[in-house]
């Protein structure tokens, strides 16, 4: 715990005397505020409550404290001499760890001969040193660093040197870090004592002595002495700083330069700085002295320069200076760690940077800082996970409702795209067609009749003159085919199969779909689901949890499964094989233990609806189909078909069509691009099928979540049965599975279908709910949409045939006639200036668009209130 | 680290800080570290009348043992990014 | 590691300790527990304009756990002139130990207004 | 899946949770981040700050749509009671 900021002169500002001698330190100390950070990363971590194992070593067992590091000063003396310094001193009791460790080293020359455990004490304790001096093995330097030196000693001392250099360890730097202490007028509480580094005012003064002191045996050509051997561990602060100063004009051979120096700089130096150190701070005359010490040597040294070369230039005067202000600063904080800190520090901060995975260790802030960017660029490992939550993320971008719209939209784009291409073309082909009068219409519901690619209806209908299309385009072989006889139609699909060898029919997927035809007279697991799924009086959510065995193991499963995803995830950035057997097993689609597949409550939680495309990007495809089957199969027990059907949550919060807003988001959206992508007819076959044979299809009808997966459906196997491409062309069994699973659908709807619209109450709560929920009225959906209903319809409708058409139309013919009314009054409330006019157009354009989608598909149109044909 | 990374994502955006002495500052998030300390930039005092103390200051060091609330906004998080930084967190953990 | 307080080095900040004083005062050094060493620490508020009799201590160490915050100090030119830290009564600032008196008591009460607060949570959960 | 406190905070992420602090106070919210200090963030969250006048309990709510707690503020946290 080491405080290097600290700048002990600000407090000696007061006194004039000083000031000459320190205004240099203060010039540099301000410019360049002196950073703990810069020197000692990681020194601070030493809390003074841990072991410092030469603490002892170091201070002695019983030492006093308080009488440490004085050198030779009485505590009179000190405390008048130079209160304020005193007071940063005062808290000295601890010795730093640098000065543990360097004494541990340089100091070990006095360890081994004294091998008495507390050496240290005769060093630091002068009251102790007299009685212990004998026993250090230098004992005339001992003894001489508690004495003041007055000037005149010390440059006796200095000369003596330069001439003779002893042979002593290098004790200086230790010795730094001792500090007079004398009683402050601040004293720390017992047992709360910080050791304390040299200020910088003495480090500087110290350098600032040290450093003509350096220089000038080498200007001098100084003839080294061998050293001492224990002295020959250079220090590497010094050594270098020390050699780039000496000018590289010197006419010295730069090995016998390498040779040299070191020794001089550990041999003099600290023993000269030390008490110099420790006058100067204290004494004014002394310092003033001392600085024109200093100047004589420069002064010394720079007569000597023109012995050896030539003057300088200005622009070598130049660079000279550029490299003592570098030396100066690389000086300035030289000799405070040893190699061994150093050393720890370089493995403290190597030990933060290298983890075993930096970019795990921030992962928040990588893949936010990617994400904000605009995203994903490229295949980059981290792409690939921000790519998992760029999907969810549009929300902060305050655009989460119009990522819901995309769902829709995909939904409704198809849709669509199933009507126009059933409402053109009859127009194209009218005339033929009128000609050609087809005959199957009124016994089409039989499948095994109906089986022609081609059946096209002109017909007056219910409304008016009702076109519909059902068709492919080129005409199929008529086959009269038995729906019981599974081995015919085994057979047929096997030639099918060689006729069209691009089309990925599997008979046995058909076998299956057909075969479940059979009985879709409820299974009587079925039967029981059914039955539950009426049992749902309330939206408690715990009710089906409890069947699925509780909350706590629906989250539980979550979160294995969330971690299984993050494994994958972080695999595939790694490049490790994916294997997602685990995540498949983690989301416990094949669970029979419960009586509601734990899959099925997962999806309960908002969370457990959002991981769904993650999950998707690891599961093959027959796993994505599985997933399907068990999901429409238990769809009664979805609870977000519960929160959003109208029948069992009249009062829908604002929580819950939020969750219906996510789900809506991210699993509708899974579908779509499921079906239209990689799932053939066969398969979206088989989940209809899964989806009427298990549930309830009147009450599902009537959760805007249910009618929209219905719809997703019935309008892609519109689509596909549209498709004029031949390799896609439907085989005739097919058509007539396709035909009795339709049936087995209308039938489960017929007379129920007005009940796809909620009641005005539900309209109204459900507005009011969003109405609360936006800040601007402007942008809340005022009006309950109910484009969904009649994209059902459209769906519906368009793959009927001409009775079942009629009986929509028949069944809500008060709605259809209903949003005629209502557009109708909007154009009346136009009139008046209630409300923006643009609003209200736009409105009425949507309701006759919406309605018009499934008017559409019996060539239908209405407008201003009106219905007429299709032109 | 999650919060540490978390707060990093948080620099340069207006935070309200609580403290435990009940002061509470709103400022630009200048800089965090691994202690959670803060540095707010211009930051004002919800309640200038109660706590003058802080009227002649701009840019305060808040030592991250004394918060108690930062109070953000909805769209500075990534709600889904955060709890599967959280998730993976603990399976760091408990590695 | 901490390099937040650097930019305050050797200039006047205003301190906030745990126990609710506030000074003005120099940073000279930190380390990276915001253990500070301050100089020239005065009240954040004093009722003279003698700054010799107003300081508190010439050089102190405070530990970490005393900080609150660290505030560089920029005067405006009304308090240079010396207005506004001359307030007699200094306003006090609580503690951080958040000690609420007879809390227990406080949630017995809590826990027999369960009724109550139940169905308050209930809205909001929505 | 091992059973530590954390392990069942874990289950709550994007769940509702009830947090008590320090200084009674209370504090409902979407659970969307915690780390072993039990440092949290909240979304959407009611903070109510109780008061004991005359021995009458008063309370002051305030509402907030992201939040973070300091985790040695926190005493406990549970899901809402209505679970």
């Amino acid at each position: 715990m080491s405080f290097f900021g600290f700048d002990p002169t600000a407090q000696q500002h007061a006194r004039p005397q000083q000031q000459q001698q320190q205004q240099r330190q203060q010039q540099q100390q301000q410019q360049q505020p002196l950073d703990f950070e810069e020197t000692y990363k990681g020194y601070g971590d030493y809390e003074p409550e841990e072991e410092d194992f030469l603490n002892d070593e170091t201070f002695g067992n019983n030492v006093e404290l308080g009488n440490n590091f004085d050198f030779g000063h009485s505590q009179q003396q000190q405390q008048q001499q130079q209160p304020a310094a005193a007071v940063a001193a005062a808290h000295v009791t601890h010795r730093s760890y640098v000065a543990a460790a360097a004494s541990g080293t340089s100091q070990q020359a006095h360890m081994d001969a004294a091998v008495d455990l507390r050496p240290m004490e005769s060093l630091w304790n002068p009251n102790a040193a007299p009685a212990h001096a004998g026993q250090a093995a230098a004992g005339e330097q001992v003894e001489q660093q508690p004495r003041v030196l007055s000037m005149e000693e010390i440059e006796r001392n200095q000369r003596q040197m330069q001439m003779h250099p002893p042979p002593l360890p290098p004790q200086g730097y230790p010795a730094v870090q001792g500090y007079p202490m004398p009683p402050g007028n601040f004293m720390p509480p017992p047992g709360q004592n910080y050791p304390m580094m040299a200020p910088p005012q003495q480090q500087q003064q110290f350098q600032q002595q040290m450093r003509p002191v350096f220089n000038q045996p080498n200007y001098m050509g100084y003839p080294g002495n061998a050293p001492p051997p224990h002295q020959q561990q250079p220090q590497q602060q010094q050594q270098q700083p020390q050699q780039q100063m000496v000018p590289p004009q010197m006419q010295m051979p730069p090995q016998q330069q390498m040779q040299q120096a070191p020794p001089h700089e550990q041999k003099i130096a600290p023993q000269v700085a030390v008490p110099q150190m420790a006058r100067s701070s204290s004494s004014l005359s002394q310092s003033s002295n001392e600085r024109e010490n200093f100047k004589s040597h420069q002064r010394q040294s720079h007569q000597r320069q023109p012995r050896n070369r030539e003057p300088l230039t200005p622009e070598e005067q130049k660079r000279l200076e550029v490299r003592h202000a570098k030396v100066e600063k690389i000086l300035k904080h030289s000799g405070l760690m040893t190699p061994r800190d150093k050393d720890f520090i370089t493995r403290y901060q190597l030990s933060q940077i290298v983890t075993e995975d930096p970019y795990n260790e921030d992962f928040y802030f990588q893949v936010y800082k990617i994400i904000q960017r605009g995203g994903v660029v490229g295949e980059s490992n981290k792409g690939l996970i921000a790519r998992a939550y760029l999907e969810h993320s549009g929300h902060r971008l305050g655009g989460r409702y119009k990522r819901a719209d995309i769902a829709l939209q995909r939904m409704q784009s198809q849709v669509e795209k199933a009507v126009t291409v059933a409402k053109e073309r009859p127009l194209r082909k009218q005339e033929k067609e009128q000609s050609r009068e087809n005959s199957n219409n009124e016994g089409s519901n039989s499948a095994g009749s109906s089986t022609t690619g081609q059946s096209n209806d002109n017909r007056d209908g219910v409304l008016g003159k009702i076109s519909s299309s059902l068709n492919s385009k080129a005409p199929r072989r008529q086959l009269q085919i038995p729906t019981s006889n599974k081995t015919l139609l085994n057979s047929l699909l096997v030639n099918d199969e060689h006729a069209t060898a691009t089309k990925p029919t599997n008979p046995d997927a058909l076998m299956e779909v057909t075969e479940s035809l059979g009985n879709v007279e409820l299974s009587q697991k079925a039967r029981v689901r059914r039955r539950s799924s009426y049992a749902f009086t309330s939206v408690d959510q715990s009710s089906v949890l409890s069947r699925s065995g509780g909350r706590k193991f629906v989250l539980s499963l979550i979160e294995t499964v969330y971690e299984e995803v993050l494994e994958l995830e972080a695999n595939l950035r790694s490049g490790k094989p994916i294997d997602n057997k685990n995540l498949w097993d983690a989301l416990h689609i094949n669970d029979e233990l419960y009586e509601v597949c734990p899959f099925i409550s997962m999806l309960s939680f908002d969370k457990g609806v959002k991981i769904m495309p993650r999950i998707f990007n690891f599961l093959e495809k027959d796993q994505k189909l599985k997933l399907l089957q068990t999901f429409f199969s238990e769809l009664s027990h979805l609870n977000i078909i519960i929160i959003s059907s109208y029948k069992t949550n009249p009062e829908p919060t604002e929580f819950q069509l939020k969750q219906i807003d996510v789900f809506q988001t991210v699993f509708l959206k899974i579908i779509v691009s499921f079906l239209s992508s990689s799932s053939n007819f066969i398969e979206i076959m088989g989940l209809l099928l899964h989806l009427i044979k298990n549930n309830n299809v009147s009450f599902i009808s009537t959760s805007k979540i249910g009618l929209n997966l219905i719809t997703v459906l019935i309008s892609r196997a519109a689509l596909i049965r549209q498709d004029t491409n031949r390799n896609n062309m439907l085989s005739s069994p097919e058509i007539s599975t396709w035909n009795e699973i339709y049936d087995k659908l209308f039938t489960a709807l017929e007379s129920k279908l007005a009940a796809v619209f909620p009641p005005k109450e539900y309209i109204q709560k459900v507005n009011s709910v969003h109405l609360k929920g936006h800040a601007t009225p402007s942008a809340s959906p005022q009006h309950y949409d109910q484009a969904y209903i009649w994209q059902f319809l459209a769906s519906l409708a368009l793959s009927g045939k001409l009775n079942h058409q009629r009986i929509i139309i028949d069944e809500v013919r008060d709605q259809i006639f209903g949003t005629i009314t209502e557009a109708e009054q909007l154009k009346e409330n136009a009139k008046t200036p209630n409300e923006s006019d643009d609003d209200l157009v736009y409105r009425r354009e949507k309701l006759y668009q919406d309605l018009n989608l499934f008017l559409n598909v019996m060539g239908l149109v209405s407008r201003d209130g009106e219905i007429s044909e299709l032109k | 680290m999650l919060f540490f990374s978390f707060f990093k994502t948080l620099v340069d955006q207006e935070v309200v800080v609580q403290l435990k002495n009940d002061i509470e500052l709103k400022g630009t998030l200048q800089s965090v570290d691994q202690f959670l300390n803060l540095k707010l930039d211009n930051i004002s005092c919800t309640d200038e009348e109660k706590y003058p103390h802080l009227v002649s200051v701009r840019n305060i060091f808040i030592r991250g043992s004394t918060v108690r609330y930062v109070y953000l906004n909805k769209n500075m998080v990534d709600t889904n990014l955060l709890q599967d930084a959280t998730r993976r967190e603990a399976m760091s953990e408990r590695k | 590691m901490s390099p937040l307080l650097k930019e305050y080095l050797n200039k006047k900040v205003v301190l906030v300790t745990t126990s609710g004083e506030c000074f003005i005062a120099t940073l000279e050094g930190f380390d990276k527990s915001t253990n500070l060493v301050v100089s020239n620490l005065t009240n954040r508020f004093i009722d003279d304009d003698n700054t010799e009799s107003n300081i508190l201590s010439h050089v102190q160490l405070m530990r970490g756990s005393e900080i609150v915050a660290c505030g560089l100090y920029e005067p405006t030119d009304q308090e240079t002139a010396g207005e506004s830290r001359y307030i007699v009564k200094a306003p006090t600032i609580h503690d951080t130990k958040n000690r609420v008196k007879d809390e227990h008591l406080v949630w017995m009460k809590v826990a027999e207004e369960k009724v109550h607060s139940t169905t308050k949570r209930r809205k909001l959960t929505k | 899946m091992s059973n530590t406190p954390l392990d069942l905070l874990k289950l709550n992420l994007d769940e509702r949770v009830y947090v008590k602090l320090r200084g009674a106070r209370s504090i409902m919210g979407t659970l969307q981040a915690f780390d072993s200090h039990c440092n949290i963030v909240l979304s959407d969250c009611i903070e109510t700050k109780y008061l004991l006048v005359d021995g009458i309990l008063q309370n002051e709510e305030r509402e907030s749509e992201m939040l973070f707690i300091r985790g040695d503020s926190v005493t406990l946290i549970t899901t809402p009671e209505e679970e």
